[in-house]
């Protein structure tokens, strides 16, 4: 049976990509950022699952205001980084996994998840970025290395989807994960976060204790973290701190209890605060 | 016509449904600028490029301007207005620095140093004490 | 405040709509089927509506195989009737309302109902002939008479959302309209069905004594509607009868104890059996 | 790799992901036809039309063929394949006909008198005992 053995938060802040990209990661500026990723890898590479169930958002690239989703499953058999506005990132395509991809789907909707399917998407740094982090350094022409099942989730326009639906949603994925009858290693990804505000006269924002908060709740307390309201999102991390409730849908398909096998938070990664946790299944 | 209960938020423009039937076209424009095809129509001519999308010409002018408050006050989503900075070559970080009255150089080291913050920016009437 | 006060429910047969813009409808074929929407067009002249809200499926025109949504919600100002192969149907462009549908889009969201928000579409005859049937003919410059909100049901792909799912939607269309502050009469339209396959051998398959029931149990018992399953729809009532989870919608959006004031049946109007109830709201 | 309670219903294909993958092209093929700029590109040049489309040789044969029921069980989806019969000018009652392998007044009076039964119609074992 497909099973899902951890879950991973992670930021996904496009100049983490450009970082790595440009090969700048050991420059003081991002040496510490980078630093909290090691463990990561070396992780990643002990524990390498078959698919990830990767949890982003399209940064108005894939989509843009004619169409919205809430939630948008990816079940192309491929997916081609995005040109964002100065040329797609030098990473490889990122390849699907469509029976798992369409069998979720099937699950979820029949769960009462309303899904919009997406049979063909290009995905943009909210995806590739925490591959990045996970994966080290690939090359156009190179294999991820694992089968990617992306889920866009809307958090651009008001409303995003609720944290509590989040997690709900997070607890269909992982019904729909178990029941599949094939032997498949799954960790579920949530990305983007943590306090960060990218527009206006408030941009900068940081609000460290809160994150720490948060991941805390996240780990120990999902029951507490899933009733955080869209206000105190906005007010206390950020107009884009409302990112976080996709790290909801990745620790609503873990088990209730997990274990936090590192945590990385770190104060800035261009506007943005960078936070990254791992967490195990005992399942 | 729904309340807003994130109005009291300082500094601050949450992209609603009022927002983005305002923005739409300026954001519908802004995206355009992602295919480099697009690009070049809006170096070669950008009141031709413009001119394809239904903006009003206050929008048009905050274009012009490069007015980055402006925009968004106007409708515009600040993942599509960056795409008119990327256009203009302007990192993120600095766009943000532009957009809340910061050099470049007092930005950068703000965020170093821990980020703008949460005490005193959480309500806007913490800014107007000030 | 805005009320629902009165749901209908209408086949959406294009043939319906041929029909119509051929003005043939005094054939003897046409004369039984458009004889019972006489009572629909004067009882609507009589209790004109500012808005409806219509429910109704898109049929692989506005949108192909790239992107399926469960659910998508039509924000947009002005809606074109689409060229479905044999050129647009020469009726006029639907207008919407777009404060209410924004409206209407957060407060489901809010309410964990996972749409997706569309600012362009074009418009097939699933949402076109249903006003057809109660506006009566309306050329290309004319006025509808009507503002309307579309909302567009994955019906095509299996699983389309449950018939609970989609009562349950209703239910949160209406608390959402109940909100809204401005003085608006509103109509909820559920399109589609009834009984009708009209793919492979077993083409043509119409099971009245079913539709009958249905109809029954909708007016009267919907938390029994609610329950019927996928599997039920299509076996009984063919491949396309799914599309009466749409009319679960309408039902949702109304008061427990309706008042039906009009129903029609006939077999058949091309490939389907017409269906068409219209309930009053007590409020 | 999903239960299909659905499988033992006679002479229906269920649109489900499975058919909707194998059809992919197939399908966006057909809903070319709802344009007539491509109308007209399939009426000058069908096969070079058709390559625009990553279709496998059995599903441009059954397009070929015009083979309803071929081109269901292919992955075609019947609100997509009857684009192909728009273009060709097939009203739907009449492929309806051609899918069941009736004569179009037999199928028009069959339709007239009630429809196809459901008696007889629920379960392949149904067809089978024939
Ligand atoms: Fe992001
Ligand atoms: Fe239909």
């Amino acid at each position: 049976m497909a099973r899902i053995t951890a879950g991973i938060a992670c930021s996904h802040v496009p100049a983490i990509g450009v970082a790595m990209d440009k090969g700048i990661t050991d420059e003081p500026y991002w040496q510490p950022v980078f630093k909290g990723f090691e463990f990561s890898r070396k992780w990643n590479e002990e524990n390498k699952p078959d698919v990830v169930f990767l949890v982003y958002n399209d940064h108005c690239t894939a989509f843009d205001s004619s169409i919205i989703p809430t939630f948008a499953i990816g079940c192309a058999a491929e997916f081609t980084p995005a040109d964002e506005g100065f040329g797609p990132r030098p990473v490889p395509v990122v390849k699907g996994h469509q029976k798992l991809a369409s069998h979720i789907a099937q699950s979820v909707i029949l769960d009462e998840f309303d899904l919009t399917i997406m049979n063909e998407m290009e995905v943009d740094h909210g995806l590739t970025v925490p591959l990045s982090v996970m994966y080290g350094d690939r090359k156009p022409g190179d294999d991820w290395g694992t089968l990617v099942i992306p889920l866009a989730v809307n958090v651009v326009q008001y409303p995003a989807p609720t944290a509590n639906r989040c997690y709900n949603l997070g607890k269909a994925i992982r019904r729909a994960i178990d029941s599949y009858p094939e032997d498949l290693n799954v960790h579920i990804y949530g990305t983007g976060g943590m306090s960060h505000q990218l527009q206006s006269e408030r941009a900068g924002l940081i609000n460290a204790e809160w994150d720490q908060n948060f991941m805390d709740m996240l780990v120990n307390e999902p029951d507490k973290a899933r009733q955080i309201d869209h206000i105190e999102f906005l007010r206390e991390t950020g107009s884009e701190g409302i990112e976080m409730v996709m790290w909801l849908v990745m620790r609503g398909a873990l088990d209730e209890k997990v274990t936090e096998v590192h945590r990385h938070y770190h104060v800035p990664a261009s506007n943005t605060a960078v936070g990254h946790l791992i967490l195990e299944n005992h399942g | 016509m729904t309340e807003k209960p994130y109005e009291d938020i300082p500094g601050t423009f949450v992209f609603d449904a009022d927002r983005s039937r305002e923005g739409y076209w300026l954001n519908q424009f802004c995206i355009s600028l992602r295919l480099e095809k697009n690009r070049q129509a809006f170096r070669d001519d950008p009141e031709a490029h413009m001119s394809r999308f239904a903006m009003s010409e206050e929008q048009k002018q905050a274009v012009r301007d490069r007015d980055w408050n402006r925009l968004l006050e106007l409708g515009g989503n600040i993942y599509y207005t960056s795409k008119l900075a990327a256009f203009d070559g302007i990192v993120f970080q600095d766009l943000a620095a532009m957009m809340s009255h910061m050099s470049r150089d007092d930005y950068r080291k703000m965020m170093v140093d821990g980020g703008r913050p949460i005490e005193g920016n959480r309500y806007k009437s913490e800014w107007e004490k000030k």
